[in-house]
């Protein structure tokens, strides 16, 4: 086993356990603290993927921005409950059909004989990310960006008190 | 000069007056009723013609007499195992068989209309009653000259529905409107063996054509079964018409209508079309298996013992003078149920029926249109009011009774002599039958005419009915008196009918005719049961009626029975109201309750129950949907797994 | 001119004016009026046109003519066209909906409430009739055969009228859905039966005569025919009011208009039969051998079933309707019988009883607009009072019990003759069913029309006005035609008949 | 030096992907509050972008394809959940719940 | 890929049209109050068209932009069909909008920059870019739904399609992750390229994969069991989204599926084909039986929706290109349809209020060409002849029999007899009921006029097919590359 490996299993561990802390536990505000140990666990992976960009973005957007964003939106919505809740009625059932997904996922992965060893596993530098978005995928990035636009005018407009009396 | 070949016309003609007069008659002077006239009087000369023709020929094999063309053809077509046309043909055809209809109908129909002119005056529609008649005629007539059995039977219900139509002419009346009612689908059930006949004969045969049917029957074509089965069928439908047992209620009841109209149709014509048919189609019944005909001869047996009985009791005179023609009818199957001896009898007996029965039912309307009155408890002493019509009557009655030297007496004895020949015991029964019909002829004649009035006010109005109806009257009688008399050789051949009337019938079925001879011992025999007959009813209702009341007393079952028609008219409308109507409603039920509310509105139901089970799926919360989701998801990799193996 | 035109024209023109009417204001009733008589009127004279004209050749169809429509685009390898065409029967059917549609125009002049929409409604249905009558391809058969439906829903929903009965009620809502429900439903086995001949015959092709040749060539087997022969029984046979699914007949045709009632009972049920003849008979012979005995034991569950509920209805129209459902068993039957005559007389009786049927129904109305009540019971000596309304009811009620000289005489004797060659028992049972026609008839004469006339109750009823003796007179006229010369119907429809009857016996 | 990639194999990222991805399934299907699901559905993302992100290095390294979709995916699931905080917010406005059992007015 | 991209931005000037049109909506808004607001739907209206007339520049052309969108008829054709109906939406919303809603400029803005989604999900061969068009599109739609701020129906409707939404694309992405990882590309050419060489060692992967991305998309197009957002969304939305969401939401998600299924996925056909029938099956009969226990109009046309959506995946089941076509011309025809029927209930819920379907009694007597028009969609949707429904129903069932799936055809059919039935119902309503009065309601002309252009639409199509089935032909070969 070498570090790679062990350093591999524990952040995954550590993502794996947080998002189950995100699923279970009652208190919404740990919930969210949960889902940013998780999502900087994410970030790990992507750094042993050699993609640090990507780590960048994703420490950035989502433990940043995201999860400021929804401790926000957990505040506003908490009106006069308790921070807390249960867990809803079906959660049997959807604790048999995630294990039933999650086995799926499992059989199909074991399953496929995927390339293992890829001689070339290449760094993507920024640069080179960024030559490839700007141009080969332009197009996709002008989207996105109309998305978030949408996604803006949306949040404000859906959102905002105005005339509401 | 008019031969056979134009025999056709004799039918057109009262066709065309009644087109005329349907669309017409009310544009007419007096409603068109000459027009009618005119054209049964064209009629019954033509008939002349015909039979100048026809009588020249004979002996020999006629030639000439058919006359017609196809109707409807349905070429190259797989019959018997060949190509073949199916063809339905309007044919006319004249033989010996048909003169004697001929004459029958036209002379009768020319009477009647005549007859209708006093009696019908100023009823309701007028020009509609002497249109119907016309095309009574013009089926009538078309029945007698048709030479196949699809013809046949067109005109057969042309006649039914003409019948149903004149019966009903006073529809305003209920009773009237059951009667024709009852009288249609009375006969029409026996349609529907007729026409079940015709069809099994076409199946083996592949023609409707008479005489070629006759022929193959005759030469053994046919299975005997078969055969048997479907000329049984065909007896069905004349047993209808002749209003045979057990068709018999509606005749009785048909005397709703005008009385004419009873003269014409429910006694001298169609009513014995059904005889007509038995007669025609005698090599059919030779060729069955003999039962076919014991068939008949049971029929015509109790027809005419049961309405010989209920003759006795009825107190309307037209019903009385009803269940005397049910006797004659019943008695004239009897003799066919003898086969080809007895044709000659029967067809003698339809011949001189038709001038008395007419006679007596015209006598009766005479009675009627002086009084309003129907009931014998109502009527009585009318004779010296109307002598004619008292005269006249009494020679109908005497003549149905069978008094000698009357033509009821001939015919009725030359029925004797075949029944003798063939078997004692149809011989008897028919001989038990005459003292009744003697009696209750003399009782309906002492209680109308003889006798105190019973409803003072109908016979201070009473009068004797204007010339013409009473000529009619007095032409009827005369023939009713001396038309037996054609059975004699000399007499027949005076007239054209080579060897007397019976055997002039006869030549029609066998090559070699009987020469007539009068038997003495049935005669005397028949006259002293009739002179009986006649005696006693003088005796019981000569005077007070006492007897008769006495013995209704004394045998109050008897009586009830004979009053109630043997209940048989009772357990038709029970078996109607009950059984067929019951059965019908049980069927409209199932209908509604099993196949619609069940079948189709349970299956509607059924697909809406589903919906509404189905709608709960959409709970309203988003967690099960998206378990919804995965369980798709789940659905759709199973699905892909076990398709992919 | 080319004739094939004229064939074009019977629907096209209906359909042109449903779509001018569309645009007339629905204040001028007057305009609708007239336009609405004179296209019948243009309608009838071609379809009268079609029949006499029409001569039997060497060809199977007269009048063809065909014009593409859909190119041989997807799975269309032969594309659709618009074939039209009529044989013997099609150019019969064809004037009897002439006559019909004149007819129940005529009746519905009468109309008041949104005459506009009634008339739009009532000339798709027409055209859909008429188109069905003669195409030549199975897309446009079914395409027209539903569209002789589709307008029933608003039609008898809108027009239509209730009926109340003691322990229930049928409304007019009910009786409109129940049959466009059944109708509609009727037509899925007839849709799943042309998927299946347009894939087992494998050219991509809609074409009747092009299917009717591949038949013959052997291009079915025998197990195909035997498979999907049923599913356009069924189908078609529901249309044609086969037992059991004939409740909608009674309860769709009593709740109907008038006009309606006369061309759905008169025309559109002899669509199910013609269905069974074109799609079933023709194009599946060995199928048709395979199952025609089961037909003809429901054809004859129809015609003593339908004649015996007849006998307990008390409604004018109840009697009517499933007198109807009795009748078209005889059509059933004479198609089962695959005997040229019984198939020969199954086509009469399809223009009798349609004359006959709409007669009826034209009459009924004339008195229920007025008295606004079927029951039989509530009336009594209408001939006194009404003498030309009975006499006209009269003719038809003599046709239905099929008394010579009517067509129906005609019709059923052919009838009885096929089927006595073929299954004599049925036969037997059929003629039975004659008689008890009569009885139920009878009784429904002797209940209304005669007896005494209640004068308070019934004092304002009128006698037919101009417009109902015109519709009534030119359907009589029909009747009495093919009843007293049916030579000109025969020598259409019989060479028909035998020339697509050949293999049998 | 082999980088770490080379030395963990492809599937370990898959499987840790999956076990992420089903317990964000696990948590859309059980909870209750609008936001908790909203977090679980990102969770979900995040193992897509994993599994983008592994299957660009593994297999499709000169292209990097996934690469570029994980972008995309974590750009979409930002704005995803700024939207649906706000239509959220709409809904605890006017109902003053976020529980959605309890906003399901809209239901057969 | 050594060869040189494609960069041709004139490619996609339509798309920037519809972009400056948007943001032309928003500003005229913000910075002129004083024009109606109705001016904004005309503005937007005419955008749209401007932008469909330019497209048809591209008409028969073979380009691609970086081999991402390709610009063929394909696209033009879809570019077309979704600039029109959301001209058609745009205009039906005039009035509605100024009744009911507020943010008027966002409202046009977004579903202009919606049918942009639309389209680039129709256009892109490559599944980044299909699947960033898709959220554009979602995303647009989201906001939309949830237009009616004030309205709680509304707010349930958008939470409820959002998350679901949001949680149906991770699944979708998840699968396309599997079918990235197995292929080894995310270009539908060389997706297609891989699968043709088999997919031996990725059987288990690439079927989670197929059933993922066929749940994800069946989550757009609103297939059972993927479907339950959609009676809820289409309820709770604007009247005049719910039949956007009905159109353009159902098309484009049918537009990306016939790319994708035909262009990448081809070769796997035997792994999703029953799960794709599957799914129609259940569709068909679910949506059109629970569709009978209706009595909200959107509702009902919701279920009813859901129906149509099985009829037209069983074309992507049987998917060959004379299905393809037969599915594209049943599309054209239910759009036409289903537009004919929202721009009448749009326009009597203008002037009554109404949503119930007992809301709509005596519609014909106080609205006689709108329920005239309602009644011809209805009939049309319920596939009866002289419409388009007969036809196209006719012709996608023929197909889909004729290419071996005879049982699923079977199915439709009877489902579409049942959904005879709830159409009935509203007709019943609306032509036999006793409306509460009996004036007549004055409605715009633009209303009017539009209505009765859809009608004849529908005529058209139900009569005279063969051109729009040429054009569907044409498209499908350009699918198949033929």
């Amino acid at each position: 086993m070498t570090v790679a490996n062990l350093v591999f299993y524990l952040i995954a561990m550590l993502a794996i356990v947080a998002a189950l802390g995100v699923v279970t536990v009652p208190n919404v505000v740990h919930a969210a603290l949960f889902l940013i140990l998780s999502l900087l666990a994410v970030a790990g992976f992507y750094i042993l993927l050699s993609n640090e960009f990507l780590a960048i973005a994703q420490v950035l957007i989502y433990a940043g921005a995201v999860a400021t964003i929804i401790i926000f939106g957990l505040m506003l919505t908490r009106g006069t409950d308790l921070p807390t809740v249960s867990v809803g009625g079906q959660w049997p059932l959807a604790l048999l059909a995630s294990g039933a997904f999650g086995g799926a996922v499992a059989a199909a992965v074991i399953d496929s004989t995927w390339p293992r060893d890829v001689g070339e596993v290449t760094l993507v530098s920024i640069s080179d990310l960024g030559a490839v978005l700007f141009k080969d995928w332009l197009l996709p990035f002008e989207i996105v960006s109309v998305v978030l636009l949408v996604a803006l005018i949306g949040a404000i407009m859906i959102s905002t008190q105005e005339g509401e009396a | 000069m008019v031969d056979m070949e134009q025999a056709w016309l004799i039918p057109a003609i009262p066709a065309v007056a009644f087109v005329v007069l349907a669309f017409l008659n009310g544009y007419l002077p007096r409603r068109g009723d000459f027009i009618a006239i005119g054209a049964i009087a064209a009629a019954f000369i033509l008939f002349f013609a015909v039979a100048i023709d026809l009588l020249d020929q004979l002996p020999g094999e006629l030639e000439h007499n058919t006359s017609g063309f196809d109707w409807l053809t349905i070429n190259g077509i797989q019959l018997l195992g060949q190509t073949n046309d199916f063809v339905l043909r309007i044919g006319f055809r004249v033989d010996q068989l048909t003169l004697v209809m001929l004459a029958v109908v036209t002379f009768v129909g020319l009477m009647v209309q005549v007859y209708s002119l006093g009696y019908m005056k100023g009823e309701v529609r007028y020009g509609w009653y002497y249109a119907v008649l016309s095309l009574f005629l013009a089926s009538m007539l078309t029945l007698v000259l048709a030479d196949n059995f699809l013809l046949l039977y067109i005109v057969w219900e042309g006649v039914g529905i003409c019948s149903f139509l004149l019966i009903g002419h006073y529809f305003e009346r209920r009773s009237a409107a059951e009667a024709a009612k009852k009288a249609f689908v009375t006969t029409r059930l026996g349609d529907v063996a007729l026409l079940i006949g015709i069809i099994l004969l076409w199946r083996e045969a592949g023609t409707f054509d008479m005489s070629e049917i006759f022929h193959m029957a005759e030469a053994g074509e046919f299975d005997q079964g078969y055969l048997t089965m479907a000329t049984l069928f065909l007896f069905g439908g004349a047993a209808g018409k002749s209003a045979q047992f057990p068709f018999h209620v509606w005749l009785p009841d048909a005397m709703e209508g005008p009385t004419p109209v009873s003269a014409l149709i429910h006694a001298a014509t169609m009513v014995v079309a059904g005889v007509y048919l038995v007669a025609r189609v005698m090599p059919l019944f030779e060729a069955s298996y003999d039962g076919a005909l014991y068939v008949v001869l049971a029929v015509g047996l109790i027809t005419t013992f049961i309405s010989a009985f209920m003759g006795l009791v009825m107190t309307d005179i037209k019903r009385v003078v009803a269940y005397s023609t049910l006797n004659s009818l019943g008695l004239m199957m009897v003799a066919l149920g003898f086969g080809e001896a007895g044709v000659g009898p029967a067809m003698l007996y339809l011949f001189s029926h038709a001038f008395f029965k007419a006679l007596l039912f015209l006598a009766c309307g005479s009675v009627i249109h002086a009084t309003e009155k129907q009931e014998v408890t109502a009527l009585g002493g009318l004779g010296r009011k109307m002598p004619i019509t008292s005269a006249t009557f009494a020679v109908g009655a005497l003549a149905m009774a069978g008094l000698v030297p009357l033509s009821g007496f001939f015919a009725k004895d030359e029925i004797l002599v075949a029944a003798e020949h063939f078997s004692y015991a149809p011989f008897i029964l028919i001989l038990a039958t005459l003292p009744i019909t003697a009696m209750y002829m003399v009782r309906v004649y002492l209680l109308t005419f003889s006798g105190e009035p019973k409803d003072a006010h109908a016979h201070e109005h009473a009068h004797e009915s204007p010339p013409l109806m009473s000529w009619p009257l007095v032409l009827l009688a005369g023939l009713a008196a001396v038309a037996g008399f054609v059975v004699f050789e000399p007499i027949g051949k005076a007239i054209g009918l080579e060897s007397g009337f019976l055997g002039f019938v006869e030549s029609v079925l066998v090559e070699e005719v009987h020469a007539f001879e009068f038997n003495w011992p049935i005669a005397i025999v028949s006259s002293l049961l009739v002179g009986g007959g006649l005696g006693a009813g003088v005796m019981i209702w000569g005077g007070e009626a006492a007897p008769a009341t006495a013995a209704a007393a004394r045998f109050p079952a008897v009586h009830r029975l004979l009053l109630n028609k043997f209940y048989v008219d009772a357990f038709y409308q029970w078996a109607i109201n009950n059984v067929v109507l019951g059965f019908a409603k049980v069927i409209a039920f199932f209908d509604r309750a099993v196949i619609n509310d069940t079948g189709v509105n349970g299956s509607g139901e059924v697909t809406n129950g589903l919906g509404f089970l189905l709608k709960f799926q959409q709970t309203g919360k988003l967690p099960n949907y998206a378990l919804a989701m995965i369980l798709g998801v789940a659905v759709l990799a199973i699905v892909g797994f076990s398709v992919k193996g | 001119m080319d004739q094939g035109y004229v064939l074009l024209a019977l629907i096209v023109l209906p359909m042109i004016t449903a779509a001018v009417l569309v645009v007339v204001p629905s204040e001028r009733k007057d305009i609708v009026r007239a336009l609405a008589v004179t296209v019948s009127a243009v309608l009838f004279a071609l379809s009268l046109y079609v029949f006499v004209d029409y001569e039997t050749t060497d060809q199977q169809f007269s009048f063809a003519k065909s014009w593409a429509w859909l190119d041989n685009v997807g799975v269309l390898k032969d594309g659709i066209t618009l074939h039209l065409g009529v044989d013997g029967i099609a150019a019969t059917m064809l004037l009897l909906n002439g006559i019909v549609t004149l007819a129940g125009t005529l009746i519905s002049l009468k109309i008041e409430h949104k005459n506009k929409d009634f008339f739009i409604l009532f000339f798709l249905l027409t055209a859909g009739v008429f188109g069905t009558f003669s195409s030549l391809d199975l897309f446009f058969f079914f395409f027209f055969y539903e569209l002789a439906v589709l307008p029933m829903y608003l039609l008898i929903a809108i027009w239509g009228s209730s009926s109340r009965f003691p322990t229930f009620v049928r409304t007019k809502e009910y009786g409109a859905l129940k049959l466009m429900m059944m109708l509609v439903a009727a037509s899925v086995p007839i849709f799943l039966g042309i998927f299946a001949i347009f894939i087992e015959a494998g050219e991509g092709t809609f074409s009747l005569p092009r299917l009717y040749e591949i038949s013959q060539n052997g291009g079915f087997d025998t197990d195909f025919q035997k498979l999907v022969f049923p599913l356009f029984v069924l189908g078609a046979g529901c249309l044609a009011g086969l037992w059991p699914f004939h409740t909608w007949s009674p309860d769709g045709h009593v709740a109907a208009p008038t006009a309606v009632s006369m061309l759905h009972a008169g025309v559109l049920m002899k669509l199910g039969a013609f269905g069974i003849l074109r799609l079933g008979i023709q194009l599946l012979p060995e199928g048709a051998e395979f199952w025609m005995p089961a037909l003809v034991v429901l054809a004859v569950i129809n015609i003593l079933y339908g004649a015996i509920s007849a006998m307990a209805q008390t409604d004018f129209k109840y009697v009517i309707g499933y007198s109807s459902v009795s009748h078209m068993g005889y059509v059933l039957l004479g198609l089962a019988t695959l005997d040229p005559v019984g198939v020969n007389g199954a086509a009469l009786q399809m223009f009798s009883h349609g004359v006959m049927t709409a007669l009826m129904f034209a009459m009924v109305g004339v008195v229920y607009d007025q008295a606004h009540t079927r029951e039989l019971g509530a009336f009594g000596g209408l001939a006194s009072k009404l003498p030309l309304f009975a006499t006209f009811f009269l003719i038809a009620g003599l046709t239905s019990v099929g008394l010579p000289g009517t067509s129906g005489f005609v019709a059923e004797f052919n009838v009885f003759v096929g089927t006595f060659r073929t299954y004599p028992w049925a036969g037997a049972l059929a003629i039975l069913g004659a008689g008890i026609t009569a009885v139920y008839m009878f009784r429904l004469f002797a209940l209304s029309f005669f007896g005494g006339f209640n004068l308070s109750r019934w004092g304002g009823l009128k006698d037919m006005n101009r417009y109902e003796m015109a519709g009534g007179a030119l359907l009589i006229v029909f009747i009495l035609f093919m009843g007293l010369w049916p030579d000109p119907f025969v020598d259409r429809i019989s060479p028909t008949v035998v020339n697509f009857l050949p293999g049998i016996e | 030096m082999e980088t770490a990639a080379e030395q963990i194999p492809l599937e370990h990222f898959l499987f840790a992907a999956g076990v992420l991805f089903s317990i964000g399934v696990y948590g859309v299907l059980s909870r209750r509050n609008a936001v908790l699901i909203l977090m679980s559905v990102e969770l979900m993302l995040n193992a897509v972008a994993v599994n983008f992100v592994a299957f660009a290095v593994y297999t499709d390294g000169a292209l990097f394809r996934g690469l570029i979709f994980a972008v995309f995916v974590i750009i979409i699931a930002a704005a995803e959940v700024g939207l649906a905080l706000g239509i959220i917010l709409r809904v605890f406005r006017n109902r003053a719940t976020a529980n959605v059992d309890e906003v399901s007015q809209l239901k057969w | 890929m050594s060869d040189a991209l494609n960069l041709d931005y004139s490619l996609l000037i339509p798309e920037y049209i519809l972009g400056a049109v948007a943001v032309l909506v928003l500003f005229v808004d913000i910075m002129m109050p004083k024009v109606r607001k109705e001016a904004l739907a005309y503005i937007a209206a005419g955008g749209l068209l401007l932008a469909l007339v330019v497209s048809l520049g591209w008409l028969d052309s073979e380009d691609n932009f970086a081999r991402l969108i390709y610009i063929d008829d394909f696209t033009t054709f879809f570019r077309c069909f979704f600039m029109a109906t959301s001209i058609f939406i745009v205009i039906a919303s005039a009035h509605f909008v100024e009744k009911n809603l507020r943010n008027p400029g966002e409202y046009y803005a977004l579903i202009v920059i919606s049918t942009i989604g639309a389209i680039y999900m129709a256009a892109a061969r490559e599944l980044i870019t299909a699947y960033i068009a898709l959220e554009l599109l979602s995303f647009s739609l989201y906001v939309l739904v949830s237009f009616a701020k004030r309205d709680v129906r509304s707010n349930e409707a958008g939470m409820k399609y959002m998350l679901l939404g949001a949680f149906a694309s991770a699944l979708l992405l998840y699968g396309i992750s599997f079918i990235y990882g197995t292929a080894g590309s995310t270009s539908y050419a060389e997706i297609s390229a891989a699968f043709e060489a088999g997919t031996s060692g990725f059987t288990l992967a690439t079927l989670l994969g197929l059933a993922l991305i066929v749940a994800g998309l069946g989550f757009k197009v609103a297939a059972v069991p993927f479907h339950m957002w959609t009676p809820d969304a289409y309820e709770g939305a604007p009247l005049p989204i719910t039949a956007y969401l009905s159109a353009t939401s159902k098309a484009a998600g049918f537009a990306l599926l016939l790319r994708l299924f035909s262009g990448a996925l081809m070769p796997v056909i035997d792994d999703w084909q029953f799960m794709v029938a599957t799914i129609a099956a259940t569709s068909m009969v679910v949506g059109n039986l629970v569709a009978l226990q209706q009595h909200n109009v959107k509702r009902l046309l919701a279920y009813s929706s859901i129906g149509q959506v099985g009829y037209m995946l069983m074309g992507i089941t049987a998917l060959s290109v004379e299905v393809s076509s037969a599915l594209l011309l049943h599309m054209i025809g239910y759009v036409i349809t289903n537009l004919a029927a929202f721009t009448a209930i749009i326009a009597y819920n203008n002037a009554s209020g109404a949503e119930k379907v007992h809301d709509f009694r005596g519609m014909s007597d106080r609205a006689p060409l709108l329920a005239a028009i309602l009644a011809v969609a209805l009939f049309s949707l319920a596939g009866m002849p002289l419409f388009a429904g007969f036809l196209t129903k006719f012709i996608l069932f023929q197909s889909v029999a004729d290419n071996g799936f005879y049982w699923l055809a079977a199915v439709a059919v009877v489902a579409s007899l049942v959904s005879l039935y709830y159409y009935l119902y509203l007709l019943r309503e609306m032509y036999v009921g006793e409306p509460p009065e009996r004036t007549r309601f004055r409605i715009p002309l633009v209303l009017q006029g539009s209505g009765v252009v859809l009608t004849l639409g529908v005529f058209f199509v139900g009569l005279y097919p063969a051109p729009l089935f040429e054009i569907t032909d044409d498209v499908s070969r350009v699918l198949f590359g033929g």
